[in-house]
Order: C-alpha cells, then structure tokens, then sequence
C-alpha cells in the first residue's frame, strides 16, 4: 500500500479542557507523546516499519503533502508543473537548511529521489520515475520524467524523505541513528525501544513547532499508554483502547477519534484454498461476517460500517460505488449461499490472523462463532506478525480466510479502489483478467473519467466477486492531556495542533 | 548436700517431641561428682547419656527437648533457674563439653585456632595477642604445633581434631568437663593417645569430669565413680570398683557378660537378651523387667526405689540382694 | 588457582561455540525469512534476493556459523538486520539497564530473603516460621508479570504513586525491581530456611554454644556462613542469569533492556541480534559460574584447598 | 563404633511404603491442601464439560464485560465470554501443559540422567558438557526461541517447555545415581550376581525415585507457570483458547475497568502452581529418608 | 589337614585419584584354610575392606593372584563369576546403608535365590523361611523393611542374604562395629554357630582388636596397605612382634580395674596412602627405626605359622 496519508478527522476533539491541571495560556515546554511502535530507525529511506514515517516526518522534509480533504499542500516543493503525460517540473523554495546548516538544492531533491529507487526497501514509491532522464534543470527545478504515463506518480512522491548527499555518505550507518534532515525538528536521543527526544529548529523554513520539545515514549501496551495517560507521565497517547477511551474522557481528558482510510478487510486465499476458490463460497463467508458485532467487540464501536470494498474514507465515495446490499451480517443468507456452493455441513476452515493483535484475533474469534452456527468448522491459526505478510502471500500456507488491517488508498480520490485493486489483490492470489485489464487501464492514465469509469466497473466486479471483503473503517483513538487544548489530527493520522499542542 | 560436690543432680527428667510423640529420653536422674574425681556414665545408644550432658548446659536442642523436672546443682546454684545471660557464662567457663564425634564439632570453614580464640576471648578479658598467644599454648598443650593456628579442620586427622576440641574446651580451664565420647570415633591407637592427654590435662588444671562412653575398657581406666544408665535411668552407681568387681544390676551383669575377655577364650558370649524399650513407650516399673533373667511380677509394678549396698554405691532393683 | 581459572576460561571457549551453534540451529527452523521481513508485502523476488546476499544469508549454514564464530570471540556481531544499528553497540547500552534492575532486585532480595530464612529456620514449626515460609511459597507460585501488572493497578492507576512504564526516574525502577526480586526473594528465603535447618542440627553448632557463644553469634556468625553454599548458588545463579531474568518485565515496562531487545529480536527474527544476545548471555553465564566457583573457594576453605592440590573435577 | 541409633519396636503388619509416605504426608495440612486442590483441579479438567455453565467459546456480544453476577460468576469478557467458563476449562490446558511437558522433560531427562549416572566415564562426560552448553541459555529464553521455532500453539509450548527443561531433571537423576550406585546394598546386589537392569530397577531407581517425584511436582508448578509466560509473551497458547496465560494476556488491556479480567486467571495460576508447591515441599519431608529412623 | 580355601599370592590394588596412585593394598599374600577364621586388623583406611572386595571380585585386583579351593580366580569369564558368587558372599559393616529400604526383609532375602533360579515359588517361601529362622529373625518381621528394625536384626537380614546362596567362603566387613555390645555378642555368637553348623570359611574384618581375637583362628594385622603380622590368634595377642601389632595391643583399653596398663603410645597417625615410599611404612611412626627400615620389608617366617614384615624382627622375637 502506498502509506496512510489520507485522513478524515471526526468528532470529540475539541472539547476544551475540563478539569485540566494546566491553566490555558501556559506554554509547556516539553510535551511527551505516547505511541505504540518504535521505528527503530532513523534513516531517510523506508522502512516497512509501522511507526517509522510518523516520526521521520519530523526529522525529514518531503516535497509536498495533501491536507485531509486531498487538496495539495505544498512544502518544499512549492509547485508541480505537468509538462506531459510523463514529465513534471518541480519548483521547490530556495531557503529550505538542513538541520547541519546545508542549504537545500535540486541536485538533493534528486539524489534523493535516486536513493529511494536503488533501494530495495523504498523503491516502490518512485518505480514509475525514469531516473536516467529525471535531472536538476537549476537550483530550485527538478525535471521528472516518467517511464510512462501514471495515475498515481505525483501523489506518491509525497512519501519521499529529503536528504542530502554528503551527510548520508559521511553517516556510517546510514543516519539511522544521527539523522539529519531539513524537517522542523532534529533528534536529540533515542534510546531505542524506550523514547526519542526531538527538538524544535529555530532556523526552520517554515513556523517553528510550538512545542519546543518533543518526547515520544514507545509504550507498546495499549493499557499501559492509557495509564501513562493518568498518571501524567504523557500528554497525548496515540491509538488508546476503546474500553478506556469514554472514561478518559470523563475524566476530562480530550480526545478525538482520527477515522482514517484503513479498512478492517476479511481476505480469502483463491488460488490456493480449494473451499475459497468458488465466489459463492466467499459470498457465504461475507455473510456470515457480523460486520457490527466485529465493530462493536474488536473496536468498542468507534468506527464506520463499511458499505462498499472500498474505505469509507475515500473522499469522493460516489453513490455508483455503493450497491444496494453490502453484504449486510445474514447467516441464512450465509448457510443458503453454503449450500448453493456445495459445501457440506462440518466443512472446516482455517482463519488466519497476526498473533498479538487483539482486535483482529477478536475478529476471528467471532466469524469462527457465525461459521459454527451455520453448521461450518472453523480454527484460528496464528501466525507471528514478522511473518504474517509473508504467509499471506505463500498460497500453500494453508489458509482459507485471514483477517488484515489494511490501508485501502493512497490518495484522496476515486484510484483509492484501483490502488487497492494493484496492491491487494495479488497478494490474495485472485485474479480475474477483466478486472486486472481495468485496473490497469485505470492506472495508466491520468484523464479523470477514464478512472471514474473504470473504478465503477471494478467495484461491481469486486462486490460481486467477493476476493476480499471489507468490514468497517476503524478509528484510531487519540487522547490528550485536556490542557493541550484543541487536538488536531493532521498528517499519518497521529500529528497533532493546538494552541499549545502542535507539531507541524 | 556435701561442699566437696561440684555436681549434683537431682530428679532430672528430660524428653523430646518427635513425630508428635513424646520421647522420654532421661527418667530421673540423681548423680553426684565429687571436686577433681571423673565420673563415668556408660550404657547404650540411646539411653539418655548425650542428653544428661547436654541438660547440664542447657544446650538441649530447640525446640524439641524439654526439660521436665529436676535440678542440677554445680557449686551449689542450680543451674536451672539461673538467667540465660549468666549461664552463658557458665558455658564454656565454668563448664565446658567435647562432642563424639570430632569430624563434626568444628566448623568447618574457621580456622582452628580461631576457634580457640573464640572460647578464650568469650569469657577473658585479654587482648589479641594474648588470647591468640593462650590458643597457640592451648594447641601445643594438647601437642599440635602453634603453627597450624591458621589451619582449617579439614587439614587435621580425626585423632588432631579431637585434640583440638579439647584445647577448645580446655582453653578457659573448666571446673567441670563433660566429654561425650570423645574416643569413640577414633581408633585404638589414637584413642590411646587422647585418653593418656586427657588425663595429663585433668591433673594438670585440676578439672572434673563427666566421661560418657560405652566402651567398659575406657571406664575402667579413666573414672573413679561410674553410673550405669538405662532407658534414662541410673540403675547402678557407685565407684570403678565396686561397679566392676561387684555389679549387681543385672544389666550391668549383662553388659559384662556381653563382653569379651582378652584373657580367656569362652566359645559363646552370653549376652543380654532382647533390646531396649521404645523411649516413646516405656515399661512401668522396672525399665530392664523385659529383659530381667531374674524378674518377678514386682519388678513390673510401680517406680523401682534406689537400694544402697554400701555408701557410694546404689542399684535400682528390688532383687539386688537376693540374686547374686 | 589461577590454572584453575585459566582451564575454566578456556572450557568456555567449546560451551560459547556449542551454543552458538545450538541456537543458530533451532533459529535455523524458524519460519519466515528475514529478507523477506525486512522488505515488507511490496519486496520483489529479487529484492530478496539481493539482500539475502548481502546479508550473507544464502551462504550455506557451516559458513555463516563460522562467520558468526570468528566474529564473536572479536565480539563483533555486525548489523541488525531490522534496524541497521550496531549490535555491539546496542548490546552494551542495553546491558546497564537490565542489569541494574536485576542487580537491585537481587539485592533486595538477599537483604530480605536471609533473614527472613534464618528465623524461619530458628523458629521452626512457630507460627512466624509458617507464615513466613507460606508467604515465600506464595511469591513463588505467583507469575510476576500478573504481579507488576497487579501492581500497576494498585499503585499506578488507583494509587497513582509510581509510574507505569520507563524508567527515566527512579521511580521508574521500584515495580520492576520489586516484579523481580519475588520470586528470589522467596527462593532465597527457602533455601536458606532448608540449609540454616540442616547446618543448625551439626554439632559445631552446640559446641559453640557450649562454649558460651551468644545465640546471636551462633546463628549468623557460625550457622549462617555454613549455610552460605547453597544460598550462594541460588543467588549466583540468578546473578548469572540477570541478563535475561527481567525479560518479561522489560517488555511490560518498556525498559530498553537485554530482554526487551531480546524477545523484540525474536518476534522479527533478527536472528543476528539473537545469536549475538544469546552469545553474550551465556558468555556471561560462564564467567559468573566461575565467579561463583572462586567465590566457594574463597568462602570454604575446603573447597578452596582442592583447588590447590588441582583435585577439582566439576560436578 | 560410631553409635547408631536403633530403637523403636519392630512392627509386624505390613506397611506398605506408599501408605507410610501418605502417612507422613497427612500430617502436614499444607501438603494435604495442595494435594485437594491438585485433585480438585485435575477433576475439574476432566470435568469441565459438564461443571462449566458455558462453553469457553461461546459468545455473546449483547452481554460483553458483564459484571461479576449470577448468571456469570466471574463476569464476562470482551466477546461476552464467561470468563469462569473460560477458568474452569483453563485449568485443562494448563494442567495439560504442565503434565506433559513434565512428562516429556522427566522422561528424557531421566533416561540421561541415568545412563550418564551409572555408567559414567565417557558417556557421563560428553552427556555433562552438552547439559553445560544446554544450560549456559537461561530456561525463559530457551523455551522462547524453542516456541518460536516451532510455532506458537498449546501443543509447541508443551514441547518447548520439554525441551528446555530436560536438564534440570537428568541432573537430578544422575547424581541420585552417582550417590546410589555407591551404597553398599548394590554392592550386595552385585555379590550376589545382579545385573545392570535388575541393579537399575530394583536397587537403584526406586530409591531415587523420591527425590525425582519432588523435583517433578515442583516442576509441574514452574512448567505451568512459564507456559502462562509464553502465553503471555503470545508465544503459547493462542486464542480463543482459554489458557490462563492467554487470559491474563487479553485481560491486561482491561485492568483499569474489569481487573477481575486479569486477576482470576492470574489467581488460578497462583493458586494451581502454589498447590503444587506445597505438595512438593509436604513430599519432600514425607519421602526423606532422614525421618524415617 | 585341612583343604585350603583361599589363597592370595602378592595382591595390590591401587586406585587412581587425582592426587595419585592410591596403593590401598599393596602385595598381600595369604592363605587359608576350609573352616577357619582369617581376621583382618588395623586401623582406619589400611585397606581391610578392599582386601576383602578384591578378593570377591567386587573390585578387579591390579596385580597379584586369587586362587579359590585351588582354583585361579584372578581373571574370571562372567559365567564363572557368577558360580564363584554363589560361593563367595559378604556381609557389610552398614547394617543401613547395605539394606536396601525399598524392599521387605523377605524380598531381601529371596532376591539372591530368585536370581539362582531353578525354585518354585513355594519353595522359595521355605527358604526364605528357613533362612530366616537360622539367623534367628521372627517371621513376623517376614513383611517389614529395613528402616523399621534395629541395628542387630538388620545385621541378621545382611546375614541371611550372604548365607541364602549357601556359600562356603564370606568376607565380613566390620559387620558388628555399628552395634552395641549386648547386641554384638548376639551377633557374635550367631556366626560363630553358623561357622560351626555350615563349615563357613571366614575373612573376618575388623579394628576391634578383642573381637578378632573371639572369632578369629588366625589373624593378620594389615598396616598402610600391607600385612605386618600374621599369627595364629593365640599366638598373636601372647607373643606379638612387629612394633605396630604390639603398639595395637597395648592400646586396648581393658575392662578391668586395678591391673597395671603398660601402653605404648605411637606418635601420629596412620599417612595417606597415596604414592608411598618403599619401605616399612611403618617406620615413621616406630619408636625403633633405623636406616635398614628404608628398604623394601617382605612378610617372612621367622616362627612356625608366624609372620612377620619387620627388618628387625630378629630383635624382638
Ligand atoms: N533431637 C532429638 N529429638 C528427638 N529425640 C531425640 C533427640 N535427641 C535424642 N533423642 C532421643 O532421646 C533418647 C536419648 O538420646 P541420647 O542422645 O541422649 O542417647 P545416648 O545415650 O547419648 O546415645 P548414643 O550412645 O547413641 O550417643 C534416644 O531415644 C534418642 O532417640
Ligand atoms: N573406590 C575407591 N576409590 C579410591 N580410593 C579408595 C576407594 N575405596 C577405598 N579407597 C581408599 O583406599 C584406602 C583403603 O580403604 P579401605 O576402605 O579398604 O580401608 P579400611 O581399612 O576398610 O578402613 P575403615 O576401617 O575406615 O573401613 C583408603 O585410603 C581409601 O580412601
Ligand atoms: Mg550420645
Ligand atoms: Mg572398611
């Protein structure tokens, strides 16, 4: 997938601080932050890491972002300038310094980009950039070109960290530990799997956080975040359970719920699992999915019910997109579709989730329940999150049906769904060549209706089809101390802004 | 009570809770030890003699042994009522003890000379040196030289630990010794030498002695009063000679007739039949009545009274006289 | 002595290789292949290839183990795989930590346990015996992560005195170090109850109290130091294997400890930084059974004077 | 020389050893507590079908974090689970865990322990240094990487928890047997024309026999508490199963609004491992052989 | 004349420990004759219990030679080590540690003859039975195990278990030491009448010079590893003459009052046995030696059936 961007901000933040310790108008200087994942590393390119983009983002600056309702927000890059199908110019600002006092120039901007293609972690997001032609035409214009015509070229290129040559080549380990970048803050510690202490530039480009320092604290636990929480040693903690969420509030806590375009998806293995192979069979499955009891038990209800296979958060969701009956929770639905599909009563299937994961265990745990109740046999097989991705992709795993969480877009428009098409689909070894000519067709392109028009006839395909089945977009629940006032999610779905509270 | 007695005890009843069971180790005992005389208390295992010792100092182990009644006079002060603090200066001072078996009386990870010191410094008032100058005179006395002060116990043979025990408890020169079998874990020709030291060491600090063993042979060289005990009990007491050349228990007659003359060559011992009383459950009446060649119903009827067959010498049974 | 301990030091040399090579074996069964990890869902069949050989993972295992060999005794353990960090380096930040926990529970624990066996022992079948010997039995039997997640119930969320995670304060340190130290307390309690019982019944004992010791001195002065050896085996071997008894705990207060690094290595299977952890665990386990070994001579003069005559063979 | 003791009376009936050790074990109230609540427990996991109210499974997500009541004696969970359901069949897996585990190390670990004890020499020698190498790596982390291995399930944990814990039992054994081959009874034995297998099982095994069945109670206590750790860790049993490692795993995120989450299972476990602790210590007196005399 | 039953020429046993070679029996030689009573005296450690278990095959001798009724014993097959069992038996010091606790009194006994093969089960009974009343134990005691009896009935079931395979020849290894005197003169006497009605033949070992002196009808006095003296009993306690077997008798303590004790106290004590030197071993201690001592000492002749390994005994004949 290409990365979280996209987020909408919901309900429950702003609620001005009751009861909190500090008077409004008082400016903390350190303001600690409890997150769940360490990023391990520092270094521009990739990782795979869940946890490491949030916090590079603030160390490294990128070309240019889009807010939440997918409009573009430049950065360093002030402008893009469509020369053709397959070649951009990009003017980027004169002042941007590294935090080492190195001014930015075009020449980084491609270095950059030509690091991020050699390397095998991040080559992904320029894949699309012919590199050979893709040149500084002077200090503040980059020349891009294109290999071919692409949907999502431009948008992708958002998730590129700019760095600099001289300071990566003089780092010895790549600046995963020293890292330095033209972002508003600088890493001052980090105590791997503890916290990472940043601070504010003064000589950023753009304002100067206001919040001078910056502590995260990696509390993996998501109780143990919460606790944080009340016995003040956080400000903010990212991602608390639901059970704890409406007490904290209570207790004056403020807190927002950040739904962001991650869809909850039931997956089916096609090509291999001999039961899954037959739509109707995955029709049955999605039936039998309690969609709301899942919402409710997994994510304490803070969420949105998926309608279609795509996330709720896609911005133009148009009505075209959304059938009259996504498979709402039926299990006579379920045991009839059983039956039409020939499967016979004590069938047994094997669920697949990430071991660790409570939600989607939970998830699990209740599809096996629905399965049992219309005559099926169902076992949980858990597979450790360092190889879960892998075991999904291996058809021979001996899975019929796995539980992921998975972003669904990575833009905010209607290739959210082509997107999820490129990069899901074939890691569920579905294929269906109709959909796979749409797909493409929609992504080598970049005219408007063309995508419309293709994504609506993908969406029909994957509504009838069944390959994966989406369940809800879940929130992230973000609570901070009541003091920091208004808490704004921004970017990655965990930044923050407020009076007081602000990161970028 | 004579002033020549240094020890004298009276009525002691000693037992200990085992299992749940009570264990009537010592059954009343009356003994007498007269300034400078050594007193010999012989019998089997298990007949209550460690315990005596140990009932002396007050050393029985806790919290099992319980002293019952009783009263235990050394110098004419009951040592039983006097204040844990003041008999603690008793121990080791006035009184002090060698264990049976030399192998384990010494703690095994201080030197020996510091275990000396130990003694001597508890109850003198001297300084370092001087306490250590006494251990080494204590070691050469018992003929170790002073050199191995620093030695630890495991570097010793059997024989050189028991000579270090007693340095140990000769190191404050007691009044009153009480050896428990100091020579039974030793071979004769050792056991030899530690008897010969003993008794140099006995005249030479004038100290009495309680001597508990169960080898007559031993009896016979070093004491002058001996005390026969059985099941707790003293059934005969009275001086070497009259105990050897006249006994008139028949356990002591037993013990005799169990015994093996160098002298004359008998093809069959005659031994006493039959094994002592479970100390759990004893007999009424005569503790030895089961095993009595002589015993009549009278025997198995209440307390035997101690008989006086002379001055120093008793015995505790009804037929003393009739049966010879 | 010393060719005692030179023999030892050079006895570790095959305990380090077979260890090595046991745990490079059973990592070599684990499912999922690190390259394949490190990439991520997107990573091409190339990709993986390519860093496979640059990691050297698609040598044969006689070479990797004979890499990983020479380059340990330089303790040298080269990169982790997930994060490009020096694991050296890694290794030597993180050991301070953990080891600070397990060194003060270990503390509190012999400050607490002893004595608490010694009157056990010398009021045996009392009511204080049982009670204290029952209370030990009970932290023996309790998980301690349910116990530090108990108390951060108590003291954190309804007390509010200590914090729940880190350790940045010393504040930090007192629930972990008190997770920890349970059930040592409880078997240094127990062992010293058992040795003190066993040493309080030899003769030695009664000697020196029939030499007019004070009660006092007897038990702590000759019982006690009679009935250290067991009692320091208990507490060397948890001394020995501090560096991975808080494992547990770290994960739950994200203390950036061996532990900690340790069961996150696992779950990615970044093998190297588990070969490389549980090389230097058990390397610390030998010195300190060596210690402990020098510590028995220096405690028991007879132990210590078979070290002299050589006469030593391990048990 | 050396006095013996040798008193108390000869007795005639026949006792036998088992009824003698039982004896001995009765009279400790601590001991006979563990052992009511070991077989309690074992028929509760034989049971659990029938006494428990519910299946460990069965939800329902109208009545999730049911307070305690009494309908659901310990509440429900985040599924609207009953957790004492879910107790009740816990103790299964954990029993299952800590018996077979044990089974697996004991068996192993005592067939070592007593090759390498009796015959010595070489065997005993190569078997030694590979036990030092075995033992250089803490248990924990052993059963970890074993776990990880293997895969985590209920069946992987009681495989890693064997693995790692062989060891402890064939040193046991082995050094019972270096002490046992010594005594001068096998030595008659041998006089008297035994051979090796008679001398192993007659002589030698059932007088090491009691301090294994300690060690072996005591370590049915340690194996179940160490598989609750590596459920813990999510490297043991895995949901839905109801192992009490697991449930505390689960309730943990749960402590602030339903502690009764994490502190039952956590209770079962102290309770359990405790029992077998005081088992083993009553064991331990009953069998030594010191009191006999 | 009697028929010789055991003869050991030149015997040694030498046990490797890590300080060295232990020379635990160093060139013994003896014989002896069916019926008779060999006693072994000597201090702690001089290697009585190995002479008696090198010679049962218990421990394989390093050197020297074993012959039984004549027969050369030294290297034997296992098959034949198995019928010399049957004749050649052992009766331990340890009334405790030689009993197995996990068995019955009956089991005990009937073990050997289970093994024998060749009964019924019936017939085993009756043994057990038979053997039992012999040693004078109660069949009530058929059913109890070791740690419920005392010291002198245990000894009987250690007894009955070496006389179950009817053996001609038993070494006895200190098997009343542990006990007290009433309860030795019990077993004593019962060996002695088993002696007479079986026609054993026995080593008998022991430190208890007056005991061996009861049982015994020849009696050798082993010092270090060696045998200094051997004599017929009589003639050894009247007229010893090596200075360690005189030194060993003076040091009895009698029971008797008012007879004069001539004791000759040795200085030391017995040295370890690892690595010794040659010659008398005994030199260090003996108030009488001199540079002949430094050789080699061979056990000789010097009267009829007494002998003696002293360079000096001339001197004190
Ligand atoms: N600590 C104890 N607990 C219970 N019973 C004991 C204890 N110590 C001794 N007894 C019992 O008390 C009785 C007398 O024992 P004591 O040690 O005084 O005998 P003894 O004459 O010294 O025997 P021995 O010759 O074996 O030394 C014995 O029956 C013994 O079993
Ligand atoms: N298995 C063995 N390995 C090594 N040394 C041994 C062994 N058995 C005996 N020894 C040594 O051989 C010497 C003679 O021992 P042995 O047991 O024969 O003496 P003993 O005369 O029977 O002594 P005791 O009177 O103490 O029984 C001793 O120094 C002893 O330490
Ligand atoms: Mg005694
Ligand atoms: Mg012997």
């Amino acid at each position: 997938t290409t990365g979280g961007t996209t987020e909408s901000a919901a309900s429950g933040g702003s609620a001005a601080a009751t009861g909190a310790e500090i008077a409004s108008g008082e400016k903390k200087d350190t303001v600690v932050y409890a997150y769940p994942n360490d990023p391990e590393s520092f270094g521009p390119l990739r990782q795979p890491k869940s946890g490491y983009s949030e916090m590079t983002y603030q160390i490294y600056d990128c070309l240019f972002t889009y807010d939440t309702d997918g409009n573009f927000v430049p950065s360093v890059c002030t402008e893009v300038e469509q020369v053709d199908g397959s070649h951009y110019k990009l003017h980027l600002r004169n002042d941007v310094k590294f935090s080492d006092g190195h001014l930015l120039t075009a020449e980084d901007v491609v270095y950059s980009l030509k690091m991020y293609s050699e390397d095998s972690n991040s080559s992904s997001w320029v894949k699309y950039l012919d590199m050979e032609n893709t040149k500084a035409a002077d200090d503040v214009t980059v020349e891009l070109a294109l290999v071919s015509e692409y949907a999502f070229a431009i948008s992708t290129l958002q998730n590129v960290n700019l760095f600099y040559q001289e300071a990566y080549e003089a780092s010895v380990d790549g600046m995963t530990s020293n890292p330095i970048g033209s972002g508003p803050y600088t890493l001052k510690e980090y105590v791997s799997g503890s916290y990472a202490l940043f601070e504010a530039r003064d000589d950023y480009w753009g304002d100067k956080a206001s919040i001078p320092n910056l502590k995260v604290m990696f509390i993996k636990e998501a109780s143990q975040r919460t606790t944080a929480l009340q016995t003040g040693e956080v400000d903010c903690a990212y991602d608390v359970l639901p059970s704890d969420y409406s007490g904290l509030i209570a207790e004056g806590f403020s807190g927002s719920e950040i739904i962001t375009d991650r869809a909850l998806n039931l997956m089916f293995n096609n090509s291999s699992s001999s039961i899954c192979q037959d739509p109707k069979v995955r029709q049955a499955i999605a039936y039998a999915t309690d969609n709301e009891g899942i919402l409710q038990a997994a994510y304490g209800g803070y969420g949105e019910l998926c309608t279609t296979c795509s996330s709720v958060g896609m911005i133009n969701l148009s009505d075209m997109y959304i059938p009259d009956d996504y498979y709402t929770y039926d299990l006579d639905k379920a045991k009839a579709a059983f039956s039409d599909a020939g499967i016979a009563d004590g069938t047994s299937f094997t669920i697949m989730v990430k071991s660790g994961d409570a939600a989607t265990t939970t998830c699990a745990e209740i599809l096996q329940q629905s399965l049992q109740s219309v005559g099926m046999n169902a076992e949980i097989k858990q597979v450790e999150a360092a190889v879960f991705d892998d075991s999904q992709k291996d058809e021979n795993s001996g899975y019929d049906i796995s539980f992921n969480t998975m972003n669904t877009a990575g833009s905010k428009s209607s290739l959210d769904l082509i997107n999820l098409y490129c990069f899901i689909i074939p890691n569920l070894h579905y294929t269906n060549e109709e959909g796979a000519e749409l797909s493409a067709a929609a992504v080598n392109t970049t005219d408007k209706d063309l995508i419309h028009e293709n994504t609506e006839k993908l969406t029909q395909l994957i509504c009838d089809e069944v390959p994966y089945y989406a369940i809800a977009s879940n929130a992230t629940l973000l609570v901070a101390n009541g003091a920091l006032n208004e808490v704004v999610p921004a970017r990655g779905g965990i930044t923050v802004r407020g009076n007081y509270f602000s990161w970028r | 009570m004579s002033n020549q007695n240094l020890l004298e005890i009276k009525g002691l009843k000693v037992s200990y809770q085992a299992d749940g069971k009570k264990v009537c180790a010592v059954n009343g005992v009356d003994l007498v030890l007269e300034k400078g005389e050594t007193l010999g208390l012989v019998g089997e295992t298990g007949a209550g003699k460690t315990t005596i010792a140990k009932a002396i100092l007050r050393i029985l182990p806790q919290p099992q042994g319980h002293m019952d009644a009783g009263e235990i006079f050394v110098d004419g002060e009951n040592l039983l009522t006097i204040p844990e603090a003041k008999m603690r200066k008793i121990r080791g001072k006035k009184i002090s003890m060698i264990f049976q078996d030399p192998m384990t009386s010494l703690n095994p990870i201080r030197s020996v000379g510091d275990q000396i010191s130990e003694a001597i410094q508890l109850h003198e008032k001297l300084s370092k040196t001087e306490i250590q100058q006494r251990a080494i005179e204590m070691l050469e006395q018992v003929g170790i030289p002073g050199s191995r002060y620093g030695d630890y116990p495991h570097q010793f043979s059997g024989g050189m630990k028991q000579r270090v025990v007693i340095a140990m408890a000769l190191a404050c020169h007691p009044e009153l010794l009480l050896a428990d079998e100091p020579t039974t874990a030793l071979d004769v020709t050792i056991q030899a030498q530690v008897l010969d030291m003993m008794n140099r060491l006995k005249a030479e600090y004038g100290t009495s002695v309680v001597m508990i063993t169960h080898d007559l042979g031993v009896i016979a060289e070093m004491c002058q009063q001996v005390a026969v005990i059985y099941a707790g009990e003293v059934v005969e007491f009275g001086t070497v000679e009259e105990i050897f050349e006249k006994p008139s228990h028949p356990y002591t007659k037993g013990l005799f007739g169990s015994l093996i003359d160098l002298e004359q060559d008998v093809e069959r011992l005659s031994p006493i039949p039959g094994l002592m009383p479970d100390p759990t459950e004893l007999p009424t009446g005569c503790k030895f009545a089961p095993r009595c060649p002589n015993c009549e119903e009278a025997c198995r009827k209440g307390a035997i009274e101690d008989r006086k067959l002379s001055e120093t010498h008793r015995v505790k049974c009804l037929r003393a006289e009739e049966v010879k | 002595m010393l060719r005692y301990t030179i023999k030892r030091l050079l006895w570790m040399i095959p305990v380090l290789l077979g260890v090595s090579l046991l745990i490079m074996a059973i990592m070599e069964f684990c499912p999922g292949d690190p390259a394949k990890i490190m990439l991520g869902i997107d990573a091409t069949e190339e990709n993986v290839a390519e860093l496979n050989a640059e990691l050297g993972l698609d040598d044969p295992f006689i070479v990797r183990y004979g890499r990983f060999v020479v380059n340990a005794f330089h303790f040298e353990f080269g990169n982790s795989y997930t994060s490009g960090e020096s694991i050296r380096s890694q290794i030597l930040f993180r050991i301070p930590y953990t080891l600070t926990i397990s060194l003060v529970s270990l503390v509190i624990s012999v400050l607490i346990g002893i004595p608490c066996g010694v009157i056990s022992a010398t009021h045996q079948y009392s009511l204080r015996d049982n009670l204290t010997m029952l209370a030990a039995l009970f932290c023996v039997s309790m998980p301690n992560f349910w116990f530090a997640l108990m108390m951060i119930t108590v003291f954190s969320l309804k007390l509010g005195w200590l914090p729940s995670v880190g350790i940045e304060t010393v504040k930090g340190y007192i629930i972990p170090c008190i997770a920890v130290a349970l059930g040592t307390t409880a078997s240094i309690a127990r062992q010293t109850r058992s040795s003190m019982l066993e040493v309080i019944r030899q003769d030695y004992i009664t000697t020196a109290r029939a030499k007019g010791q004070k009660e006092k001195v007897v038990i702590y002065g000759h019982a006690l130091q009679n009935a250290m050896m067991p009692i320091i085996t208990v507490i060397g071997s948890r001394f020995a294997g501090a560096l991975a008894g808080s494992m547990v705990v770290e994960s739950i207060f994200s203390i950036p400890g061996m532990g900690n690094y340790l069961i996150n290595a696992i779950n990615s299977r970044d093998y190297a930084v588990v070969q490389a952890g549980v090389f230097v665990i058990a390397l610390w386990f030998g010195l300190c059974m060596l210690g402990m070994d020098l510590i028995y001579a220096w405690a028991d003069p007879r132990i210590r004077s078979q070290y002299k005559k050589g006469k030593v063979s391990r048990k | 020389m050396r006095g013996r003791k040798c008193n108390g009376p000869a007795r005639k009936k026949k006792e036998s050893q088992f009824a003698a050790v039982m004896k001995r074990l009765k009279r400790n109230k601590f001991a006979m507590a563990g052992l009511i609540i070991i077989i309690l427990l074992i028929l509760i996991a034989i049971f659990a079908d029938v006494i428990a109210p519910y299946g460990y499974a069965e939800q329902d997500l109208k009545n999730t974090f049911a307070s305690p009541s009494a309908t659901h004696l310990c509440g429900t969970d985040k599924l609207g689970r009953d957790v004492f359901s879910r107790l009740i069949y816990g103790a299964r897996e954990s029993l299952l865990i800590g018996f077979l585990s044990v089974l697996l190390a004991a068996s192993i670990g005592m067939v070592l322990g007593a090759i390498a004890g009796y015959y010595g020499g070489v065997l005993d020698n190569v078997l030694m240094r590979f036990l030092d190498i075995y033992q250089s790596i803490p248990n924990i982390l052993m059963s970890m990487v074993l776990a990880t291995a293997l895969g985590a399930s209920t069946q992987n944990t009681i495989l890693a928890l064997g693995i790692s814990t062989i060891p402890l039992h064939a040193r046991i054994l082995r050094s019972q047997f270096m002490t046992l081959r010594e005594q001068e009874y096998v030595e008659a034995a041998i006089a008297t024309n035994a051979n090796d297998f008679e001398i192993i099982f007659k002589h030698v095994l059932p007088n090491a026999i009691s301090p294994m069945i300690v060690q072996i109670t005591m370590s049915l206590g340690l194996s179940i508490l160490a598989g609750a750790t590596l459920s813990f860790l999510g490297l043991g049993a895995q949901p839905p199963s109801p192992e009490w490692g697991t449930m505390i795993s689960e309730g943990r995120n749960y402590l602030r609004n339903y502690p009764y989450l994490a502190l039952a299972p956590g209770l079962c476990i102290m309770v359990t491992v405790l029992s077998f602790n005081l088992l083993g210590d009553g064991l331990r007196d009953a069998l030594d052989p010191k009191l006999k005399d | 004349m009697m028929a010789q039953i055991l003869e050991v020429k030149n015997l040694k046993k030498y046990f490797q420990t890590p300080g060295g070679e232990l020379h635990a029996v160093d060139n013994v030689s003896f014989r002896m004759e069916a019926g008779t009573t060999l006693g072994v005296v000597g201090e702690s450690g001089c290697g009585k219990s190995t002479l008696g278990r090198t010679v049962l095959h218990l421990h394989e001798s390093t050197d020297g030679k074993i012959f039984f009724q004549g027969e050369d014993i030294t290297r034997v097959d296992k098959k034949k080590l198995k019928a010399l069992r049957e004749d050649m038996q052992i009766i331990f010091q340890d009334p405790y540690s030689s009993l197995n606790p996990r068995m019955s009194v009956s089991e005990i006994i009937r073990e050997p003859l289970k093994r024998k093969g060749g009964r019924t089960k019936a017939e085993l009974d009756t043994d057990v039975e038979r053997l039992m009343d012999l040693v004078g134990l109660a069949q009530r005691f058929a059913n109890s195990y070791p740690h419920e009896l005392d010291g002198g009935r245990r000894q009987r079931i250690g007894i009955a278990r070496a006389l179950s395979l009817n053996p001609k020849f038993i070494v006895c290894d200190e098997p009343v030491s542990a006990l007290d005197v009433s309860i030795q003169a019990q077993i004593l006497n019962l060996m002695k009448d088993l002696q007479d009605q079986m026609g054993l033949s026995y080593i008998f070992i022991t430190h208890d010079l007056s005991v061996v002196k009861h049982m015994s009808d020849e009696i050798s006095v082993m010092y270090l590893g060696q045998m200094v003296e051997k004599a017929s009993a009589a003639e050894l306690f009247y007229h010893p003459i090596h200075p360690y077997t005189k030194a060993l008798l003076s040091a009895i303590p009698i029971p008797k009052v008012n007879i004069e004790r001539k004791r000759i106290l040795l200085k030391g004590e017995i040295t370890s046995p690892v690595n010794p030197k040659p010659g008398c071993r005994f030199a260090a201690r003996c108030a009488y030696a001199s540079e002949e001592c430094k050789a080699p000492q061979t056990l000789e002749e010097v009267e009829p059936g007494h002998f003696v390994s002293c360079c000096c005994s001339k001197k004190f004949i």
